[in-house]
């Protein structure tokens, strides 16, 4: 079951500011990465680092510079070619789900890409809308009618509906209060339990990352700085910007 | 709670409200409804030559007057306004289809897609619609197809720019990127994600183009470039009163006051569609 | 620096877009009912001078060829001859262009020196409905030129009030002739750019107070009057500054009706006859102009936005 | 010596689409002079509407419907334009939470600060101002326009306003929610140095329990548009009486023990439609009982601090248990 999930190799992501090629800026640098089945990595860093830019390399959507990414073992593709084996969630659950349609819909939606049947979709939509803890009735409601957590876990059961092998969650509490923030983190630690997909767990916030993941690795202007399982940020982590990061902890 | 209920709870917040814009929603119906009812309206009959004194004031049995050939103007203007809303629907509904096609790909696909749009709509955006009136004219010589045409190629360019815009900021939001990521097309996103969060600013400017699209008949007709005897609409209905503008205005101000109404309450219509969709909050300085 | 990084390919576009207008109108004349040659060479011409304007036109070659032929001509200032007049056009629209722009700088003064300061005073007023703000915007925007001046015509005729409708003077001439034949079309035009840039600006007024710099200005303690003189006014400029030129544009090379209307022998009124005469080198002409003035006229709103807002060609977004 | 802020009894509602929802349900709080009082809460707790309401920069669908603000004697809810203008103006020191925005784009911060201090100051009295929040090069941030300057310089560009007249109280609103980690302690730093300079009173809203252990005297925990409980900070985060304190401090993540679980707090956050009947925290309080859901507590004198629970002893003693137990 610990088949590696992502593999990302000397990946650098070059941006060119200006029309006619201005001065390339790169916001990511030779970062070698690997995500198992069923293990978060929590990827961390201040705005600027780099981390959301890794997170779209990873899911595709923003081809790298240079290096490869492999999913599965094999080479990425399209993300046509993936459909249904990786899925995102984001940070402003306000428009983290179309507002136009009802929340059964949304997550209804991977399915339908899978080209799975009307019956089975219906059957799967109401058991992820239990396991998010959103039963009776949150399938037919519009996200207007919902609060800011809520809204959150529909975005995670439409990330899980297809029991994708790989989930990135870019900032996916950071705009939620301290108390529903909690109930996210351990729904998300729980539905790994239960699913066994690979996670990359991206934010500013050291404490909600260090909770939620197995392993941490800290970005710091493009480039990793130090990747170690979470429990030694528990304590004294070796790098020193690591450590700067945890005073603001302590 | 069922359509109905829906509207007519607005309908009423919009009274309450804002006056100005129910004004020009009452005016806007009453002049379609005219505009449809007419033939079976007991407005006299337009084409009766001789019904009254050649160039007649406004009297009871003549509201509006009545025209050279002692024609009523009153059915005359009435089947105008029919074909003036008629001719700007049929142009702007038009706009909006090859607008929002091309403004939604430029918004969505970005990069030379993009590029080409913009610059295709800057190449229309810099003739003024007269001129374009002018050269269509020369083309395919005066007529409702040519003045359809101007109304079309003067209106998508700005249809084509907001539809971009809107487009660009729907495409970055959350749920678009997640249906990316679950491998939707580029065309599923569009139909399922994109279009019913843009609809609203689409209706907006379809007004707004309705209201431009009216200006541009009535000066192409006036300029004889636009709808052509028998057929009558409000603009060339200015035209054939502004040859006895000094001795019968009623013709004229008659035709032209009715336009004004109808451009008005299109224009008021927008705006209250808009302020419906995203309220401006000001801010008090004190 | 910044500017010359954010102008160049503002120019570059302009370029593209000038192309691109050119083509479609070199395309459109081609496609006249009875072939853009046969009008242009006319029924009556004899064999040797038919070639001769063939040869000068390069009608005979391929049509690119054709096209560079005409562009190159263009840019040496050859708009193509009058068929009537055997004139070249370019002369009698640089003659005709003082009066349009005369009318249009009219146009514009009113416009802004009503719409604007309606347009900050009623942005400020803020959400009040039934605004006075709304009220001019939405009648003026919605009265078209052409019942707006036949109405200022039949009142003018019949009260002369000083003003007179016809027979051009031009300004260096006599001033107060020119006057009184210029103020009535200048106003008829102005009356929907007031309508237009009072919406914008109040759009724009209402949108930048709720920006959070006005809020820590309102927190400073400032009076309201210096709030808007200093924080309000040129945060709103862009949005106005976008439709002030494009409204300029239009009063340059579209007041067509208003021209027609009040007979001002202006460069829309040439056009609209050369149309009528079917003498197509005027009509050309025209459109091309037309198309330039505003080309131009939007690269000058670009340097205005520059100079304005100091994030402009920083690629910050604004 | 009366306290520079009182509020009595105050209540704000926001006219919503159609429906009114409640800001402040008849909340009170003072702030003495010279004291950091933090006010701590979650979405659609009021935190920022009391803060806000004591200069009265309240959003326009915001009503005062009842209650009294008053900022040393003077009555903030019926003071005219003039004079509020002059209480902003001279006592009050206004910090945001978005430097970015609130600072305007289009003017070099020179000619910002000149609208700060008033007057016509000299280039070297911005100068030494700029270096006083720890600016290090003032002449090359007085010319630069605010999208040169980074996060943490632009913050504190609006801490030296903030304090350019001497204000008897700033108001800092999540003063470093958008500021990266590593800058956010020094810039808290400064401005606590420069709220003692000036023997100024400061208000924090924020919503991070950790800061507010380590920059304020005392601390107000708002919930349901009132101030649930309010004391030194010591003794309200480390033996908190109000149960809703006690499970906001036990669902933070960050001094949980590897491998132990979060307590979250179920359910959402109250939107208020009317003035509160019953305790707004029973639906999801952990040791609510019948008397919670009947009548409503009111603030009262618990364990050196002011709660409003019918069971705060209970809290409070249970707290010191599991205290000792933790420490072990």
């Amino acid at each position: 079951m610990t088949e590696t999930v992502v593999d990302l190799q000397h990946i650098v992501v070059t941006y060119r500011a200006g029309f006619l090629g201005g001065e390339a800026f790169d916001a990511v640098r030779k970062v070698n990465l690997s995500i198992r089945a069923g293990e978060t990595l929590g990827l961390v860093g201040e705005s600027g680092s780099g981390k959301t830019t890794l997170g779209r390399v990873c899911l595709g959507l923003l081809a790298p510079t240079q290096g490869v990414m492999s999913f599965g073992g094999a080479p990425f593709g399209t993300l046509r070619q993936r459909r249904g084996q990786l899925s995102v969630v984001l940070q402003h659950s306000e428009w983290a789900l179309n507002p136009r349609l009802r929340c059964g819909v949304s997550v209804e939606e991977p399915l339908i890409i899978l080209g799975v049947t009307a019956e089975e979709r219906r059957r799967r939509v109401a058991a992820i809308f239990d396991s998010v803890g959103l039963g009776d009735g949150y399938v037919d409601r519009f996200p207007g009618q919902l609060s800011g957590g809520q809204r959150q876990r529909v975005s995670i059961a439409r990330a899980l509906v297809t029991e994708p092998r790989f989930i990135v969650f870019d900032e996916a509490v950071s705009a939620l209060d301290v108390s529903v923030q909690a109930q996210v983190l351990n729904l998300i630690m729980d539905l790994q339990h239960k699913y066994g997909f690979g996670a990359l767990f991206i934010s500013h916030d050291l404490a909600a990352t260090r909770y939620v993941s197995h392993r941490i690795a800290v970005m710091y202007r493009g480039e990793i700085v130090e990747d170690a399982p979470s429990e030694r940020f528990y304590g004294t982590p070796d790098h020193p910007y690591s450590q700067m990061l945890m005073s603001s902890l302590a | 709670m069922s359509a109905l209920r829906l509207t007519g709870a607005a309908l009423g917040r919009l009274m309450r409200e804002d006056k100005l814009s129910f004004l020009g929603l009452v005016i806007l119906v009453l002049l379609i409804l005219v505009g449809l009812l007419g033939p079976w309206l007991p407005l006299g009959d337009p084409t009766r030559i001789a019904a009254g004194p050649r160039l007649g004031p406004p009297s009871w049995a003549f509201p509006f007057g009545t025209d050279e050939l002692g024609r009523s103007y009153l059915p005359r203007v009435v089947e105008g306004i029919r074909a003036t809303f008629l001719l700007s629907i049929v142009a702007v509904s038009i706009t909006a289809v090859i607008g929002s096609f091309f403004g939604m790909l430029a918004g969505y696909f970005r990069g030379m897609t993009d590029h080409l749009v913009a610059r295709g709509a800057d190449i229309l955006f810099a003739f003024p619609a007269i001129i374009v009136g002018l050269l269509v004219a020369a083309l395919m010589g005066p007529g409702q197809i040519s003045a359809v045409a101007v109304i079309s190629i003067a209106t998508i360019p700005l249809f084509i720019r907001v539809v971009r815009s809107v487009t660009l900021s729907v495409a970055g939001r959350g749920f678009v990127t997640a249906s990316e990521v679950a491998g939707a097309t580029p065309w599923r996103v569009m139909i399922v994600h994109i279009l019913p969060n843009i609809i609203g600013a689409v209706i907006v400017q379809l007004t707004y183009a309705m209201s431009i699209g009216m200006i541009i008949e009535s000066t192409l007709s006036y300029l004889g470039l636009g709808v052509q005897p028998p057929q009558a609409s409000l603009g060339s209905l200015l035209r054939e009163g502004s040859a006895y503008l000094t001795i019968a205005p009623w013709l004229v101000l008659s035709a032209g006051i009715v336009l004004s109404l109808a451009i008005m309450s299109v224009n008021l219509v927008g705006d209250a569609i808009r302020d419906a969709i995203e309220p401006l909050k000001g801010r008090a300085l004190s | 620096m910044r500017l010359i990084g954010y102008l160049l390919p503002r120019i570059a576009i302009a370029l593209v877009t000038t192309l691109g207008v050119s083509i479609l109108v070199f395309l459109a004349l081609r496609f006249i009912p009875g072939g853009y040659a046969d009008i242009l060479l006319g029924p009556f011409v004899t064999p040797e001078a038919r070639a001769a304007i063939a040869q000068r036109y390069g009608l005979d070659q391929p049509v690119v060829f054709q096209f560079a032929h005409w562009l190159f001509s263009l840019l040496q200032g050859d708009f193509g001859v009058s068929m009537v007049t055997q004139k070249p056009v370019i002369d009698e629209f640089l003659r005709r262009a003082p009066v349009t722009l005369e009318l249009a700088m009219i146009a514009l003064f009113v416009a802004l020196a009503f719409g604007v300061p309606l347009g900050v005073a009623s942005g400020v007023a803020g959400r009040a409905r039934g605004g006075f703000g709304r009220v001019i915007g939405a009648v003026g925007a919605s009265v078209p030129d052409v019942v707006l001046g036949s109405a200022l015509i039949f009142v003018f005729s019949v009260w002369s009030l000083w003003f007179r409708v016809g027979g051009y003077v031009p300004f260096s001439e006599a001033p107060v002739e020119n006057m009184r034949v210029m103020l009535l079309p200048g106003l008829t035009l102005s009356v929907f750019g007031v309508a237009l840039i009072l919406r914008t600006t109040r759009d724009a007024v209402m949108q930048v107070m709720t920006e959070g710099h006005i809020t820590t200005a309102v927190a400073r303690g400032e009076r309201p009057r210096d709030i808007i003189r200093l924080h309000v006014l040129r945060n709103a400029a862009i949005p106005v500054v976008t439709v002030v030129t494009t409204y300029f544009g239009f009063l340059l090379s579209g007041a067509v009706v208003v021209e027609v209307l009040f007979s001002i022998p202006g460069i829309g009124l040439y056009t609209f006859n050369g149309l009528l005469n079917r003498d197509y080198a005027i009509v050309q002409a025209g459109v091309l102009i037309a198309a330039l003035v505003f080309i131009s006229i939007n690269m000058v709103s670009d340097i205005l936005y520059a100079a304005i807002d100091p994030r402009v060609g920083t690629g910050t977004r604004r | 010596m009366s306290a520079l802020v009182e509020i009595r009894d105050l209540v704000i509602a926001y006219d919503g689409a159609g429906a009114m929802t409640l800001g402040l349900d008849s909340a009170e709080l003072t702030v003495a002079r010279g004291e950091t009082l933090a006010i701590v809460g979650e979405s659609g707790s009021g935190k920022t509407t009391i803060g806000m309401s004591i200069g009265r920069l309240l959003p326009p669908e915001a009503r005062i419907e009842s209650g009294t603000i008053t900022v040393d004697g003077v009555s903030v809810v019926n003071a005219d334009a003039e004079a509020l203008r002059q209480l902003r103006r001279d006592h009050l020191g206004f910090v945001f939470q978005n430097p970015m925005t609130a600072l305007d784009p289009t003017m070099r911060i020179e000619r910002q600060m000149v609208r700060a201090i008033g007057g016509k100051p000299s280039r070297d009295a911005i100068a030494a101002l700029l270096r006083r929040a720890e600016l290090d090069d003032p002449d090359r941030v007085m010319r630069s326009f605010p999208h040169e300057l980074s996060g943490g310089m632009a913050q504190r560009v609006i801490i030296a306003m903030a304090i350019a007249r001497s204000p008897k109280l700033i108001i800092a609103d999540e003063p470093t929610a958008s500021l990266d980690a590593s800058i956010r302690e020094k810039v808290m730093e400064t401005l606590g140095r420069l709220r003692e300079e000036n023997g100024a009173s400061m208000v924090i809203l924020s919503h991070d329990l950790r800061l507010i252990s380590r920059h304020a005297d005392r601390v107000a925990v708002m919930y349901g548009g009132r101030v649930v409980e309010i004391g030194q900070s010591a003794t309200v985060l480390e033996r908190p009486a109000h149960p809703y304190t006690r499970a906001l401090i036990a669902a933070a993540a960050g001094n949980e023990k590897p491998g132990e679980r979060l307590e979250p707090i179920l359910g959402a956050p109250p939107v208020l439609r009317g003035p509160g009947l019953k305790c707004a925290y029973e639906p999801r309080c952990g040791i609510a009982r019948p008397e919670c859901a009947n009548n409503r507590p009111e603030a009262r004198p618990v364990a050196a601090r002011t709660v409003c629970c019918h069971f705060a002893e209970e809290v409070a003693a249970a707290t010191s248990d599991t205290e000792e137990a933790r420490t072990e």
